[in-house]
């Protein structure tokens, strides 16, 4: 292996920089700023079975050291997805991609990884039970065992690509779904989503937010991160990709050491679009300054 | 879009909680008006959007209005650098003007108007600005616009300084081909349905990125969703669907 | 009421503010540098049965706009507190405080309790099941609506004064905990305790807390502190104590307007040692500024 | 304790990774060699600790090393004021030096030996300084002793300057009275067990507050348990159990 690169699911990366979904879109806005094939690889936008406008706005609010959202899951919906945004993104990301997959039943799920099972270009399935905007689904499929376990054996049965599980942090016990999933059949857990949050604003004495809450991320929720993927990466066999507030290269390695894999980059890119550039332009540095020679020895090096 | 460093020129207060400052830097990737910038500042997570009022060669020229920490410490600079997003958004378009193109500008949404007036006037219209405010101390750039060669309106809401009322009302006195304007939302509506042309409306919203990638200012259209950071903010009167 | 007091379970406190348990002592540190007689009342470390010297060291971790501590409920026990201490905070200290008090046992709390109820300076018992940093006790009485309704009933038996249950946000539901300790008569509810979060040191690759990991507060979770007590304040018809981040006069509004009766300040006392005595001197300024004649009147507000 | 804000008027390196900061403000309640004040850096939420080296005047002398992002930041500042808390800590006792007190320091341990040997030397007694290096590179401070009229050794691990190996190697050609140390947790270990009189230590721990309020520096003592912010950083030899 490079110095860099990292396996995840039996699929080597150059890196384990990720963009997560949801802050990178379909990679074009990027795309004209650096070349993104740099990345690792990247996850897009989180599609679902049908067309979806989102929640009303204001959908955002700053917060110290990161912001809340509330977009609730905008998408075209899978068939839109496959036929217009993947050819468009093959053009600026030559590398496998990870599609990043929401629903609101368990066949809604099923449903979209099994059509987006038939895209060459997708490597990866993050299957996303852990989104705090949507009602009635999302979220609720990630705060109980059994509920995760039934959509990951769903997904499992629809596909033969690795299925990542995205896990929520507003639960008592993370272990324990992270356990669920794995017992289903999951082949990797990413986590953590975002934080249930909500700001008031001080004039109009109301909610920033039209949906009231929303997920709050940034570099203010890193050791709530730290600490989740330190416990599950303790707890099962599969890899996990570690996200939550990572913005600079010595949180990448943090996550790793913590029991990452691969770690995905948010928030950070809506603030400074080269985040992910800047991270991978100063992860030797970091190693040298810390005596890591290869990334993938430090994965889960913190006892 | 392009991220780069510019150089704080001077930052000066125009009426009360408005403030207009100069930057030095690499303007290039600011090709219209109505588009804006993005500024990060000390101890904000997010970057502050700020519509472009003027550009000369490398000299950017912003107006704001103080409306929380991030644009109150912003007032207070006197010189150094800022990293700032430019050439985001869509800006307007000055190929429909027509010869006597109206530009209605409310409060901190007459900046944008600026850079407008100027391109439009080079292009030999017949500019005519109305620009509106509350009362007369808020009263800011009539000057300016007609430094420019530019008719220029103002109104004020109480009646203390030009024509009494809102921009539409001086709108009625106006012969135009088409409007281009900004401002706050009840503004908009108001010209959307006095006007009597087709015309162009810069919308504002709360923004996470300010590039299009995180989907947090997106609006519906009669052609569509769109992203008001990237496919506005400016829309056409024709595509615009009024939610509330 | 004044422009500032505010009523918590039937008696009047002059103002909102009150230094959260465990980030000022027993008060006198803080005397030396002001009189605290001007904050609305504190709660003082918390007290168990049994003296304890807490975790080893390091017990501290720094995070961007906030910190983890792992202190372990250091405290001499109850009766050397009703001994030693009180009398001393009684010279520093002139009005009704808050005792704060966390066991390993349901038994514990009431003993504690019992022994505290004697003390006529203590006006309110904030009890805390929500403590991250021991073993087999804190904070899994309030993981669990069953136990954290226990505790409750038991303390309740043994004393009169308003019993005021702490709270932990490292769970799924906040709202049937909150719940649950109301119907067991509750008169009060407190949160948010801390985060659970970890930082590992890239320098020796280990955990930065011997204990591994510890309570993370600070400004960075103050957003889901706001919407906490926002859920809670909106489910229970007792009083909430909001608390989480706060670190200014305009965080105490926000959590007023989320629902909180009273606002206690935490890890901001730390860093900085006169923080409630300047949110106290600000508050005005930021009332006015917001069209706010008292503060009693925003309780709750956004809706 | 008292909170204050002091101008920086220089800060120079004095050997890698380590440098002098002097700071100019209300040292009045610094009261003993040994305390530490804890300074308030930008972008940072916990102060930093940092060891009093001197004082005169209104003018505080500290020695810090660069550790991570905020001693990072603090080497890289020319001037401005800095908010800090000051006479935290207990500070040696001068009364039980005896007529031949030495003082050993290792590394960023040598800085409160500084103004501890000043007042020792005012009181009339010899004063022996023991300094302990890793190499050559990073010794600092000798000439500054020598200045103050003590008699100086400086040990160095790989021998590159002065004797070679650890303070404790030097201390056994020394007489003394009492001695006074601060360091490294070894080497401190290592000193209680070479020395054979009465002495003080002074230890270091992550501290979350600094002035005794939150508990996150305790350790264990033979005299119970002790916040080492507040009832140390100085321990008497008689009373420290090595818990590892």
């Amino acid at each position: 292996m490079g110095k860099l690169s990292v396996n995840l699911c039996g699929i080597e990366l150059d890196n384990p920089v990720i963009p997560a979904s949801g802050t990178f879109g379909y990679g074009y806005e990027f795309a004209q700023l650096y070349d993104i094939n740099c990345l690792g690889t990247f996850s897009f936008k989180g599609t679902t079975k049908d067309p979806r406008f989102g929640n009303p706005t204001p959908r955002i609010a700053e917060c110290t050291a990161g912001m809340i959202n509330a977009v609730g899951l905008q998408n075209p919906g899978v068939d839109k997805v496959i036929a217009e945004e993947l050819p468009k993104l093959k053009k600026c990301f030559h590398k496998p991609v990870m599609a990043n997959v929401s629903g609101f039943a368990v066949e809604d799920y099923a449903y979209t990884c099994e059509r987006l099972d038939a895209c060459e270009q997708v490597s990866w399935l993050e299957v996303n039970v852990s989104c705090p905007n949507v009602h009635g689904g999302g979220m609720s499929f990630g705060t109980d065992p059994k509920a995760a376990a039934e959509v990951t054996a769903a997904v499992k049965k629809v596909t033969k690509k690795p299925v990542i599980l995205k896990l929520s942090p507003n639960v008592t016990d993370i272990v324990s779904i992270a356990k669920a999933c794995e017992d289903a059949g999951a082949d990797g857990i990413s986590l953590i989503n975002t934080l249930l949050g909500m700001r008031i604003d001080l004039k109009n004495k109301k909610p920033v937010i039209a949906n009231k809450m929303g997920g709050f991320s940034g570099s203010a929720i890193f050791p709530v991160a730290v600490r989740m993927v330190y416990q599950v990466a303790n707890a099962v066999k599969v890899p996990v990709i570690g996200m939550g507030g990572v913005s600079c290269a010595e949180d990448v390695v943090e996550m790793m050491l913590a029991g990452a894999t691969a770690v995905e980059v948010g928030a950070a890119n809506l603030v400074n679009p080269y985040a992910c550039r800047d991270i991978l332009a100063d992860l030797p540095r970091v190693m040298d300054k810390y005596g890591i020679n290869t990334l993938s020895e430090i994965i889960g090096g913190a006892k | 879009m392009k991220q780069s460093l510019f150089e704080i020129i001077d930052n000066t207060r125009l009426a009360p909680g408005v403030y207009k400052m100069r930057l030095q830097g690499d303007t290039s990737d600011i090709t219209a008006p109505g588009q804006f910038v993005n500024i990060q500042l000390d101890g904000m997570f997010l970057r502050r959007p700020i519509s472009v009022c003027d550009v000369q060669g490398d000299v950017l020229t912003i107006i704001y209005k103080v409306v929380g920490k991030g644009t109150e410490a912003m007032s207070k600079m006197t010189g150094g650098k800022l990293d700032i997003l430019t050439g985001l958004g869509n800006g307007y378009d000055l190929t429909v003007a027509g010869e006597k193109p109206v530009l209605l500008g409310g409060g901190v949404g007459v900046p944008p108007m600026y850079l407008l007036a100027k391109q439009l006037l080079a292009q030999g219209k017949k500019v005519t600005v109305i620009l509106g405010f509350n009362k007369a101390e808020e009263v800011f750039y009539e000057a300016e616009f007609k430094a420019l060669g530019c008719q220029v309106l103002v109104t004020t809401v109480d009646g203390s300084y030009g024509i009494k009322g809102f921009v539409t009302d001086a709108l009625k006195e106006v012969e135009y081909t088409h409007f281009y304007t900004c401002g706050p939302e009840p503004m908009l509506k108001a010209v959307y349905r006095a006007s009597t042309t087709s015309g162009q409306m810069s919308f504002e919203e709360r923004m996470g990125c300010g590039f299009g990638a995180c989907m947090g200012c997106s609006c519906k259209t009669l052609t569509g969703y769109k992203r008001i950071c990237k496919d506005g903010p400016v829309m056409r009167k024709e595509e615009i669907l009024w939610e509330n």
